[in-house]
């Protein structure tokens, strides 16, 4: 294990970006988000961002293609994957979950190579939690934040910041930083953890029933009746995935890039001859079956959700996965 | 590091020849740049056509894999993408992606089977494929009969090739149907499920079925009235879709991508699948 | 008022006055209230809230709810009644299938208020008479209820209860606010500080619809920027000009019909200061066509929907410069 | 403020078809002089200019946007320019709220008669964004061409 002065974070960070470029979670007008880091730029004093670091991996929109269309004739010109390392600093275990979870999308076959790329180049460097919101709930998945993973782990105790390499990749950039020296973090107090008022959430049952009967539950209709259709929960989310391709036509060609979509929305199953959920119950079943049952299924049982708490925090009605799944489990909302 | 090309990105197709089938269906004949045929597929697969600008669709490959020239799609005129299809001409560029989803199981649990084709409208697309590579290869499946049914006589689909073709071949057993009574129309007149019921077929065949989902939904009542089972009877959805690979997270039904599981799918399946479709 | 919000909303289901009782449904926390739909008074008291939480303006619900089969009851605060009266102007709620019970107002608070007062982790609040009493998994704390209050409680423009069937409290009245000061404060600015104030702020944009849909005045069956025939239907903020856009036309499609009811910036989850948008519109319709308040009553018209001959031209537009 | 020689601003005109729309034919078979690039586009009246079309007309490469309809009192559907007039104002407004350059936007009354006020006015607002520069405040980089 290796150590930095905390008060000399900076000099850390400068060292980083001296060789590639780097990323911070820090306060941009006034919302915690991850920014690149340049000279000045300080780590927000917020627990997470408010948007979570899925957005370095698959950003908000991107662009795939673009188009000429001269006469009958049509060519297509790839954009290009990222090619450039980056290091991403300050991942709560929560996020870094969330990666695991969109790797069993988009890494399957065939993998989204635009993904794929940014994913290649990252060295995640998390940060263990001492002073978790009451809206965190990671614990309940099988997180645990004081043990945070990725190819860099980091503590932050008293004045120090310990950094543990988890893999080559770990190992590679803390062999390039200078000045490191050896040292044991001191064992952590974890009390608070056990004060948090969701610890306890078991999402266990979701496995284990059918999924006709989790589907046809009578508290759909009262839990999505306050829903007001928006896509705060799913853009927030660090395991939302969901994506819609688009083209738009800038004058001198077709660019076609693809953007988060939200299952929320009224058109995301809109087909010519109408939509397959044509009423926010079930599109809000979708969402919630989704992260509840449907991934879990295709995926090992993993459940698509990390504990995060943002959409506790975000939601306009405060209507949450949390909520849901406990009126599920009760069987009545 | 991986530079494939994403599975997004399309290649650039180009339609020879475009049939008027029916007042809002025709049939596009598409091949790659090269003239040749742009991909090899299982009969019931899809592939996603686009025109940038316009928007990008799936569309089932109507032409069979035997066929070693050309791809055809037959599409109905309905939304952004084939209203510009149904506008454009012989030699237009396009783009084209595929094949995808799983296709129907003609070299597995077909073979050797009495198959039974059941079709509404637009609906023979997708089973048209299978239809003709069990006419070329004929001698690996049983008996077949299919029942096809449209609005009008001017409605049914490929009403050319059934008449001179399947029609005219031996252990292929046509039965078409029109809604109402037409002057010039003398076989039989109402609706599949019901004609399905009257023909009363043996419950020993395996069928493939495809229509409007409605049509599906009564047909398949029908089935089970005259003692078909559920694993006896394969169809085929379609779903909104963007991405084809079953990461967009759109197409699902229960936690099964129409893209990626299906298209086809055996009934029996359905049963422990929601009914969002 | 807890107890007398309840035991009012038990009382309407069990006369059979109503059939229906929207309010607030309490939640894992204090703070965390959905709006729900009652339909039984054992129901209510059990899992029905009204605390100083409960700042969901509950009027567009009624769109919907005034629809469906029998009566409703609703628990409206002075601010959510000016949006009731609006969306009745704008014929979009059935009023005879309403029962309006008026809940006077000190200022609601907000979950965000207490995180800027540096509280972390709060997992319960109590209210007492002027204070409250805030537990987290830190500390507690007893801080002013005026401390927790909502940022747009602050400059609060009425407590005037219009069109309530009923009131718990007093009818309450107009009050004296500063509410377009941050206004005036950005138009004394220059235009290029005033650009990257804008830009900095709708850049954080992350186009989740969270202010459109939940915005009283925003009723429309299909919006424009959901129709796919519109050449304006963006899911993602694709481009700066994709940000500034939805804006400006959100703000544009609800002049005049905006009450200020301030909803659109607590809902941002960016916190976007929406409502200055809406509230520069107001401010300059005051200034150029006359005071005037949507839904504030049934008979004036809307500015936007009127005119007269003399109305200033374009050139009156100064924005806190001299005369250019 | 960025002075650029080389600089030709694109003008967009939104005109109305009962006034100034004839007052640019007018100005035309008056020889009257007024940019080429100033770019007409035709309505039926001032009040059918959604102020989607400005934003987009920016969108799409305008350096300014300019509404010419009939003076007030004189629209051909009575009360339409009433009703434009209180539009652009508010939106206008708000675009120089949000720090887009109040000169980049105007409303001019031009009749069917005033051939010389329609290429007076083109030529003042052209010369205006031209002192300006290029649009950068509302304009869509995708948008411009490399």
């Amino acid at each position: 294990m290796k150590t930095w002065k905390l008060s000399t974070l900076d000099a850390l960070f400068a060292a980083i970006a001296g060789k590639q470029t780097l990323y911070i979670p820090a306060d941009v007008a006034g919302q915690p988000v991850f920014a690149r880091w340049e000279p000045g730029l300080a780590m927000t004093r917020a627990l997470n961002t408010g948007r979570s670091a899925k957005d370095l991996f698959f950003p908000q929109v991107e662009d795939l293609a673009r188009f000429r269309v001269a006469g009958k004739t049509v060519s297509v010109s790839p954009a290009q994957a990222l090619q450039e390392p980056f290091v991403i600093f300050g991942v709560r275990a929560c996020d870094c979950r969330s990666f695991d979870i969109l790797d069993s999308v988009f890494l399957a076959e065939p993998a989204d190579t635009f993904y794929q790329a940014r994913r290649e180049q990252a060295t995640v460097v998390t940060l263990a939690c001492s002073q978790p919101e009451e809206t965190c709930f990671c614990t309940s998945l099988g997180i645990d934040p004081q043990a945070p993973g990725g190819d860099v782990s980091c503590w932050m105790a008293e004045d120090t910041l310990y950094l543990q390499a988890n893999t080559e990749k770990g190992e590679a950039l803390l062999a390039s930083l200078p000045r490191l020296e050896d040292g044991e973090k001191p064992d952590a107090d974890s009390s608070v953890f056990d004060k948090l008022p969701l610890k306890d959430l078991d999402f266990s049952a979701f496995s284990g029933k059918a999924l006709m009967d989790w589907f046809n539950s009578p508290v759909w209709e009262r839990l999505s009746q306050s829903c007001l259709g928006c896509g705060s929960c799913t853009f927030v989310c660090p395991t939302c995935q969901c994506y819609d391709v688009r083209d738009f036509d800038t004058g001198h060609g077709v660019q076609r890039y693809r953007c988060w979509d939200s299952c929320m929305y009224s058109d995301f199953t809109m087909m010519a001859h109408g939509t397959n959920r044509p009423t926010q119950k079930e599109r809000f079943r979708q969402r919630f079956m989704h992260k509840l049952v449907y991934h879990p299924n295709n995926h090992g049982g993993q459940i698509g959700c990390v504990g995060c708490g943002r959409c506790l925090q975000k939601c306009p009605i405060s209507m949450n996965i949390v909520k849901v799944a406990n009126a599920l489990k009760e069987g009545k909302a | 590091m991986n530079l494939t090309r994403d599975p997004l990105i399309p290649m650039v197709a180009q339609v020879t020849d475009i049939r008027a089938d029916t007042p809002d269906v025709k049939t596009f004949r598409v091949v790659g740049l090269d003239g040749k045929k742009p991909m090899e597929h299982i009969p019931g697969q899809c592939a996603m056509l686009s025109m940038p600008g316009v928007g990008e669709a799936l569309f089932s490959i109507t032409s069979s894999p035997t066929n070693e020239d050309y791809l055809e799609f037959s599409i109905k005129k309905c939304g952004c993408v084939t209203n510009w299809l149904h506008a454009i001409e012989p030699g237009q560029q396009l783009t084209l992606r595929g094949p995808y989803g799983n296709g129907f199981p003609v070299d597995t649990d077909f073979l050797g089977k009495d198959l039974l084709f059941i079709a509404g409208g637009i609906g023979l697309a997708p089973l048209r494929s299978v239809i003709n590579y069990v006419r070329h290869y004929r001698e690996r499946y049983g008996s077949v009969d299919i029942v096809y049914g449209a609005r009008s006589k001017e409605d049914l689909v490929d009403y050319q090739e059934i008449l001179t073709q399947w029609c005219r071949e031996d252990g292929i057993h046509v039965h078409l149907t029109i809604d109402n009574p037409q002057p010039d129309w003398e076989g039989h007149v109402g609706f599949v499920p019901n004609y399905v019921k009257e023909l009363a077929f043996d419950t020993g065949k395996t069928v493939v079925m495809c229509g409007p989902p409605i049509m599906i939904k009564f047909t398949l009542a029908g089935l089970e009235e005259l003692g078909f089972r559920r694993d006896q009877v394969y169809t085929t959805f379609e779903l909104k879709m963007k991405c084809a690979l079953g990461k967009c997270g759109r197409c699902n039904i229960g936690d099964k991508y129409v893209c990626k599981d299906g298209p086809v799918f055996r009934l029996d399946q359905m049963t422990q699948l929601p009914d969002e479709y | 008022m807890q107890s007398r919000v309840i035991e009012k909303a038990a009382s309407l289901l069990e006369s059979g006055a109503c059939t229906r009782v929207l309010g607030w449904k309490a939640g894992a926390f204090f703070y965390d209230v959905t709006p729900a739909v009652f339909t039984c008074a054992q129901e209510v008291r059990e899992q029905m809230v009204f605390n100083p939480f409960c700042g969901a303006n509950l009027s567009k619900y009624l769109i919907a709810e005034s629809r469906k089969e029998g009566r409703i009851a609703v628990f409206l605060k002075p601010c959510d009644t000016f949006s009731f009266v609006q969306l009745q102007k704008e014929h979009r709620i059935a009023r005879d299938k309403v029962w309006a019970v008026g809940v006077q107002c000190r200022g609601m608070c907000d979950i965000d208020s207490l995180k800027e007062l540096g509280l972390k982790g709060v997992t319960a609040v109590e209210e007492a008479e002027d204070d409250l009493r805030v537990t987290t998994l830190y500390q507690e704390k007893t801080i002013s209820r005026k401390e927790a209050l909502s940022p747009r409680c602050h400059t609060c423009k009425s407590r005037k209860l219009l069109d309530c069937d009923e009131l718990i409290g007093d009818q309450g009245q107009d009050l004296p606010s500063s509410r377009f000061a941050q206004v005036e404060a950005l138009e004394a600015m220059t235009p290029e500080e005033r650009f990257a104030f804008w830009r900095g702020e709708l850049s954080k944009c992350i186009r989740c619809n969270a202010c459109r849909n939940v915005c009283p005045a925003c009723s429309c069956e299909k919006c424009v920027f959901d129709n796919p025939n519109s050449g304006v239907q963006n899911k993602a903020a694709a481009s700066s000009f994709e940000e500034n856009l939805f804006h400006i036309i959100r703000a544009f499609h609800v002049a005049g019909r905006c009450t200020d009811c301030g909803e659109c910036t607590r809902v941002c989850p960016q916190h976007i200061p929406l409502h200055l948008l809406n509230r520069k519109f107001i401010k300059d319709m005051n200034e150029f066509y006359g005071p005037y308040q949507a839904g504030g009553d049934f008979d004036a018209k809307p500015p936007m929907l009127a005119f007269t001959l003399d109305d200033p031209e374009a050139s009156i537009i100064t924005n806190g410069r001299d005369g250019q | 403020m960025q002075v650029n020689e080389t600089f030709t601003p694109t003008i967009v005109a939104f005109c109305c078809n009962w006034c100034s729309y004839a007052g640019a034919d007018l100005s035309g078979t008056n020889r009257l002089q007024y940019p080429a690039n100033v770019k007409i586009i035709r309505i039926p009246c001032s009040c059918r200019l959604n102020p989607m079309f400005i934003l987009r007309a920016f969108q799409r490469g305008a350096d300014g946007v300019i509404l010419c309809g009939c003076h007030p009192g004189d629209c051909h559907y009575t009360t339409g320019n009433y009703y434009a007039r209180r539009r652009m104002t508010l939106l206008f407004s708000l675009l120089d709220f949000m720090g887009i350059e109040r000169e980049r936007t105007r409303v001019e009354w031009v009749s069917a008669a005033e051939g010389a006020k329609f290429a007076a006015t083109m030529n003042d607002f052209t010369q205006t964004i031209t002192r300006l520069g290029p649009n950068r405040r509302l304009e869509d980089l995708r948008c411009k061409v490399e």
